[in-house]
């Protein structure tokens, strides 16, 4: 019993995580229909921007999220702005965006092997080790910080799609970017910004998983196919889709171990994926409108 | 010339299969004229493999526009079989292969049946998890793989690894042949047909899911062979490598890069590939993901038929009109804009094996 | 405009990738004349290693242990063969971590450089794929970087290994345990929580223990019993079933970044076991840096070798001072097997006075030479098939930050700490 | 004497929306049948379950005695009723020529295909002449006019050499004398020994060339009965009435995005 309230609080600790890793795929495959798999080189990037900014300039990786964000977001533009734009998007691009995106990846783990060599690092503050009591259950104070901020994030990120004039630009042209145009939205606008979410929070996932786990520049590619299941799992596009979604996977992977051997519980997300698109390709809990 | 068409199946165009011959004869007569040190020897024996592994890769990716992510699957599924195969059976190794190659199939069709219904960015996500899940079995499964130590086969004596070029040569040739076959021929239609649009296709009475099954069989079959041949010439092999997530990206970017949907860049791209691997990275091993990175996005931005398009480009400056059939290439997505008529495409160079 | 100017540029970017391709240096003309009893002018070793790639750490250092090694030897003129000092040269190149470039290189160092030996490159599963390129050229072999034993039962001849096997850092560890239980430091019976990177590595590991508890009648008894995977992210789930399963003793087996990972979620989670270790893991530096010095106290660790090891004087010493001088810092184990595998077949072609394979074999058969790993003297035993076997050395961290040798007794400078401290609270 | 298609009860709900309510129908052989109706009566619908693109929720489909209702598509193509597409859906990346012979290659059971692929290119190019783009055969659908595009829909369809023809509004977005062109196709299609149905908005069009019309509205069927009565029909009268004026095709619409 003990052992359950201890993998409960682990599951849902770590939901959060893959909330916020898979929120920024889905939102931009939600709006532009394209499948970002650089989002796991801005994962990547963002542990080493937090890295960097917590090791030359002392500054806590909790605090260097405007600057993590801030930074992803103009990367995501300046992508979006240099190179997504001259794809097709939808169905017809599919193939090619994805495509394109794993080459950025490829050259953005280069990039990171050139800058900070293969080896994996690791954020540690004076509080990456210490612990606290959570319903009975030891749990990681770095742990609840994610968990915590991960919250605050997608609260923010439901009301900005939903309260906001831009939010519900966004939605509107997930919906049906041609009347749009009509209505006079600038489409191609809400895209650079969608893209610029999107990579914004990846760069926040890179930046919270940092001050967890140990990186290099391959990291990232777990984290996206995490984040696949979650965005397979919830349906596109919906936070509270998201959420559940990760809350999903997160307890699969966690109690799978009280019925598989360890290693293979890393398998159960993939199975999972692969279950869930074959028999709900709309995602468990099916919606596909932002919101 | 005439005469020999009229032996010829006629999707095959006379000047293409002479070509055809041609390289096959120069490339078999190759280690009997020139005394080939066994470095060489086996990078063109590698070449081989990896060529007919691009092209079945992309008999899914490029010609029916599915994009697997996790060939690997079958590849390593291939490699273990033939090995398990050879270590405790008397099967020949050319057997073990085709066992190899077969059960490698079977798998494919298990796990693509249900999946090729998803089209386009849905069906490459769940080949990453297919091929990832494959791994983690694969190397949690050690009375099998021999978990992370792998599977050791015994030391080939020299002579065997002098014949695996020429077998690697029948292979490829096989594979160009059926690759060819494949696009030419009424399946080829029906293929490009799904490629195009799966609905219409199926209210003219193309059955996708029947035709698509049978490609990712046959795809799968050549990548398990290609993987028991693997394991045949490197005699040992383990489940990280033959599994791994990057042994179904080189398929992906040899398909790519040289050119989707079409014979002659996969044959290129699995080529350049191979002189990449190593030359280049022997040499600027800091640089080599960025390259692969640059080349995809140069290639999806400027030419979508990767290297055989800058081929055609180079060949239409000296005044060669490219075909139709080049309009089937690329990843998807815009018609082609220009037609010439209906020349045949232009045959694969296997002269480009030589590194 | 832009996009014109874009595409020609790709197409360049086409042309030059290639044009670098086809022209980049691939080969140097071979110079050995290779010939049987003569004595060449010089003497061409080859080896790669994973200079770049997953296994880039290691392969340096290693890099550096061979470099170490060579110019040693040529600073009195090199080998001597038949009466003659020969220079020796290194040609390195990198295999990428790449099992299928580590071959290929392996077989261009030997039919195109026209090497006279082979250096093994690191890591198990290179080594166990590269040595297939020896053992088919029937040319010698030496590496310092495959431990694992699967590497040595294939009946291979041409092949040996300078790491004593996993299988042995497990055993030597269990021995110190079982002395403190004799010395009633830690109870006996004692149950113990068994987690292994699912690797060769860990394989071997695992084997270790799990025959050694076997053959201690009842005295250790393995009550939980995983693998996970290499690299992996959260070991949350499995640290639970470590608490569930309640164990004495927690004895895991993980690479580098691994170790700190568990590690880090081991302590937050409140866990503590009275012997603690990640096999080979757990003095570096990054590791104490990663997790705080007070995390990392207590931890055992086992290596082939380490640099207390020079306070006995003998070739230790020798090696650690060049080294120190070369570099600038203290070798680990990495650089000191990368140096001693070289020197083993610097030592084999010497006393073979040629660089006639078959004999360089058999003088590596017969080596027995005065060596820096531990008990001072490294053999190829025919029945290991080639692979050296001597004990490891057990290390622990100290609260002063220091990680003295508590385990084998005559090695020993400090005593070990047992059970640990830490748990009391 | 049977039909020669019949559906039985047909009806297909969309969650809460009945998209198309207990239709029945028939098909006589060699009959030519209109379906009117406003804009979302389940025209479209019908025939998508008709030609087994979607499964119906209940009824029956008989083709020549055999129940079809939830076969897949092509198996429908080889009972012997294919369809054409509101929006063109032509293979981009095949030729004219080649979209054709996809059709005649795949559209028919094996004993009837030709034996080589040059037997069903040259009747590929017998059905191009007949419906007009025979000096097209080599170009890419994309050069086509709208026009041209939807002969190449039915001609493609006709290289299924189907007992049925299903036509959705393939004179929709048409020029009057492109529109007077594509009637008097689907008159001699009829000489070709098949039966149609047809979907038109154009009211000349449906009128002029139907043996029958039958009207749905809202999912249901609210009259049949030949072209005359039927417009006089105070019933379909008031199904259109307030109905905005037909809204055309935009011709570029819909091409371009099928390709993948």
């Amino acid at each position: 019993m003990e052992e359950v309230t201890r993998l409960t609080v682990s599951s849902l600790l770590l939901a959060g995580l893959y909330a916020v890793m898979a929120y920024g795929l889905g939102l931009i495959y939600g709006v532009l229909r394209v499948v970002n798999l650089a989002h796991a080189g801005m994962i990547m990037g963002g542990a080493y921007l937090t890295w960097v900014l917590h090791g030359r300039l002392g500054i806590d990786p909790y605090l260097s999220i405007p600057v993590v964000m801030g930074a992803f977001f103009v990367f995501g533009v300046v992508l979006y702005k240099g190179l997504v734009r001259f794809l097709p998007r939808g169905a017809a691009g599919g193939g090619q965006s994805l495509l394109l995106l794993f080459g950025v990846w490829l050259l953005m783990r280069n990039a990171a092997y050139l800058l900070f060599s293969g080896n994996d690092q690791a954020v540690r503050t004076g509080y990456s080790t210490q612990g606290l009591r959570l319903l009975g259950v030891s749990v990681s104070v770095n742990r609840v910080a994610v968990f915590v901020i991960a919250l605050i994030a997608l609260g923010a990120l439901h009301f900005f799609l939903t309260r906001t004039y831009l939010g519900k630009a966004i939605r509107a042209v997930a919906q049906n970017p041609d009347s749009c145009l009509l209505v006079g939205i600038d489409v191609e606008r809400v895209y650079a910004l969608t893209f610029g979410i999107g990579s914004a929070l990846g760069g926040l996932a890179g930046l919270l998983l940092s001050t967890i786990f140990a990186f290099n520049p391959s990291s990232g590619a777990v984290e996206l196919l995490k984040s696949f299941v979650v965005v397979v799992l919830g349906g596109l596009g919906s936070v509270v889709g998201i959420a559940l979604g990760a809350l999903v996977l997160a307890f699969a992977e966690s109690f799978s171990i009280l019925v598989l051997p360890s290693f293979l519980t890393a398998a159960v997300g993939f199975v999972l994926l692969v279950i869930v698109l074959v028999l709900r390709p709309g995602g468990l809990f099916g919606q596909r409108v932002l919101g | 010339m005439r005469r020999l068409a009229s032996w010829l199946p006629e999707w095959a165009s006379p000047w293409a299969a002479a070509g055809f011959v041609v390289v096959l004869v120069a490339l078999y007569a190759l280690p009997l004229v020139v005394v080939l040190d066994p470095y060489t020897h086996g990078i063109l024996t590698q070449t081989f493999m990896f060529v007919a592994a691009a092209l079945a890769w992309n008999w899914l990716g490029g010609y029916v526009g599915q994009i697997s992510f996790g060939h690997a699957a079958m590849f390593g599924v291939g490699g273990f079989v033939t090995a398990r195969l050879l270590l405790s059976t008397d099967l020949p190794f050319f057997a073990a292969w085709v066992v190899g190659g077969l059960v490698a199939g079977v798998y494919g069709l298990l796990w693509g049946h249900p999946t090729l219904r998803l089209r386009g960015p849905y069906f490459a996500i769940a080949t990453i998890g297919v091929g990832e899940a494959t791994r983690l079995v694969a190397t949690f499964w050690s009375s099998f793989t021999g978990g992370s130590s792998g599977i050791s086969l015994p030391i080939p004596s020299g002579d065997f690894k002098q014949a695996l070029y020429w077998y690697a040569l029948y292979f490829m040739a096989a594979v160009v042949l059926l690759s060819y076959y494949l696009r030419k021929s009424r399946i080829g239609l029906g293929l490009l047909a799904i490629k195009g649009d799966v609905d219409a296709a199926g209210d003219v009475g193309v059955s996708a899911t029947f035709y698509q099954d049978v490609v990712l069989v046959l795809s799968g079959i050549v990548v398990g062979i290609s993987g028991g041949f693997y394991a045949s010439f490197f005699s040992f092999i383990e489940p990280s490598d033959m599994f791994g997530f990057e042994r179904s990206i080189s398929l992906v970017l040899m398909g790519v890069i040289g050119g989707i949907g079409t014979i002659l860049g996969a044959a290129l791209g699995a080529v350049v590939y191979v002189i990449l691997q190593e030359n280049l990275i022997a040499s600027y091993p800091d640089l080599y993901l960025g390259l692969y990175g640059l080349l995809l996005v140069a290639v999806i931005l400027f030419e979508p038929l990767g290297l055989s398009g800058l081929l055609m480009r180079g060949a239409r400056l000296v005044g060669y009109r490219p075909g139709a059939g080049v309009a089937a290439g690329g990843i998807g997505g815009a018609a082609a804009t220009e037609a010439t008529g209906g020349a045949p495409e232009e045959e694969p160079t296997l002269e480009e094996a030589r590194p | 405009m832009v996009k014109s100017f874009l595409r020609s540029l790709s197409l360049w970017v086409f042309a030059v990738a290639l044009a670098l391709a086809a022209c980049a240096p691939t080969q140097e003309e071979g110079d050995a004349e290779g010939g049987g009893g003569e004595v060449p002018d010089e003497v061409l070793i080859g080896a790669t290693l994973p200079l770049t790639g997953e296994e880039a750490d290691p392969g340096n250092f290693y890099k550096e242990g061979y470099e170490l090694a060579f110019e040693l030897e040529n600073e009195d003129g090199g080998l001597e063969i038949g009466g003659e000092t020969v220079p020796v040269e290194l040609k390195l190149l990198d295999d990428t971590s790449d099992q299928a470039t580590a071959v290929n290189l392996a077989e261009r160092l030997v039919n195109r450089d026209q090497v006279d030996f082979l250096l093994g490159t690191y890591s198990t599963t290179l080594v166990e794929a590269q040595s297939t390129v020896g053992e088919q050229n029937q040319i010698p072999y030496v590496n310092g970087g495959g431990a694992a034993t699967a590497i040595y039962q294939r009946g291979y001849k041409w092949i040996f290994g300078s790491l004593a096997p996993i299988e042995l850092l497990a055993r030597t560890q269990m021995e110190w345990i079982s002395d403190q239980q004799e010395a009633g430091k830690i109870q006996d019976p004692v149950t113990i929580a068994l987690l292994w990177e699912n690797t060769s590595h860990g394989e071997d590991y695992r084997k270790g223990v799990q025959d050694f508890a076997d053959e201690s009648g009842g005295s250790f008894e393995v009550v939980l019993d995983e693998s996970f995977e290499l690299a992996g992210k959260d070991y949350s789930a499995l640290l639970s079933k470590v608490r569930s399963a309640d164990a004495d003793l927690f004895l895991a087996d993980a690479h580098l970044p691994d170790f700190i990972t568990m590690h880090r979620q081991y302590v937050t989670a409140g866990l503590c076991h009275d012997v603690i270790t990640y096999g080979a893991r757990g003095v570096e530096k990054d590791a104490a840096k990663a997790l705080g010095q007070e995390n990392v106290n207590a931890i055992a660790s086992a290596v082939w070798w380490n640099g207390q090891l020079g306070e006995q004087g003998g070739p230790n010493e020798e090696f650690i001072n060049a080294f120190k001088e070369k570099y600038g810092s203290d070798p680990e184990w990495y650089q000191a097997m990368g140096y001693e595998a070289a020197r083993a077949l610097f030592h084999a072609i010497e006393s073979a006075g040629s660089v006639d394979r078959e004999e360089v074999r058999q003088a590596l058969v017969d080596l027995q030479m005065e060596s820096i790993v531990p008990e001072g003297e490294l053999t190829f035993p025919e029945e290991t098939g080639y692979q050296a076997q001597y004990p490891f050395v057990v290390q622990q961290n100290l609260p002063d930050g220091s990680s003295p040798i508590i385990f084998p007794e005559e090695l020993a400078t400090a005593e070990g700490l047992a059970p640990n401290p830490n748990c009391k609270s | 004497m049977t039909a020669l298609l019949e559906g039985h009860s047909v009806s297909k709900h969309f969650g809460g929306l009945k998209a198309v309510d207990e239709v029945d129908f028939h098909l006589d052989e060699g009959e030519i049948l209109g379906l009117i109706g406003p804009n979302g009566a389940g025209k479209t619908t019908l025939f998508s379950v008709i030609t087994g693109s979607i499964p119906p929720t209940s009824g029956r489909v008989v083709l020549e005695g055999k129940d079809i209702a939830g076969r897949p598509a092509h198996r429908v193509v080889h009972s012997g009723a294919c369809r054409t597409h509101q929006i063109v859906r032509p293979f981009a990346r095949l030729t004219i020529l080649e979209n054709v012979v996809v059709g005649i290659l795949y559209g028919r059971t094996a004993g009837h295909r030709p034996k080589t692929m040059g037997g069903a290119r040259s009747e590929a190019r017998d059905l191009l002449d007949f419906v007009g783009l025979g000096d097209r055969a080599a170009s890419f659908p994309a050069e086509l006019t709208l026009a041209g595009r939807k002969k190449l829909e039915v001609a493609r369809a006709l290289g299924a050499r189907p007992r049925v023809l299903l036509l959705d509004e393939v004179v929709s977005g048409l020029n009057p004398v492109e529109t007077q062109t594509l009637v008097e196709l689907i008159r001699s299609v009829r000489q070709r020994d098949m039966s149609i149905i047809m979907i038109e908005h154009v009211m000349q069009a449906v009128m002029g060339v139907s043996d029958r019309v039958m009207v749905l509205d809202y999912g249901k069927k609210i009259a049949e009965g030949p072209p005359g009565q039927i417009s006089r029909d105070p019933r379909v009268i008031e199904a259109y009435l307030g109905e905005e004026p037909e809204e055309t095709e935009n011709p570029d619409d819909g091409t371009e995005s099928q390709g993948a």
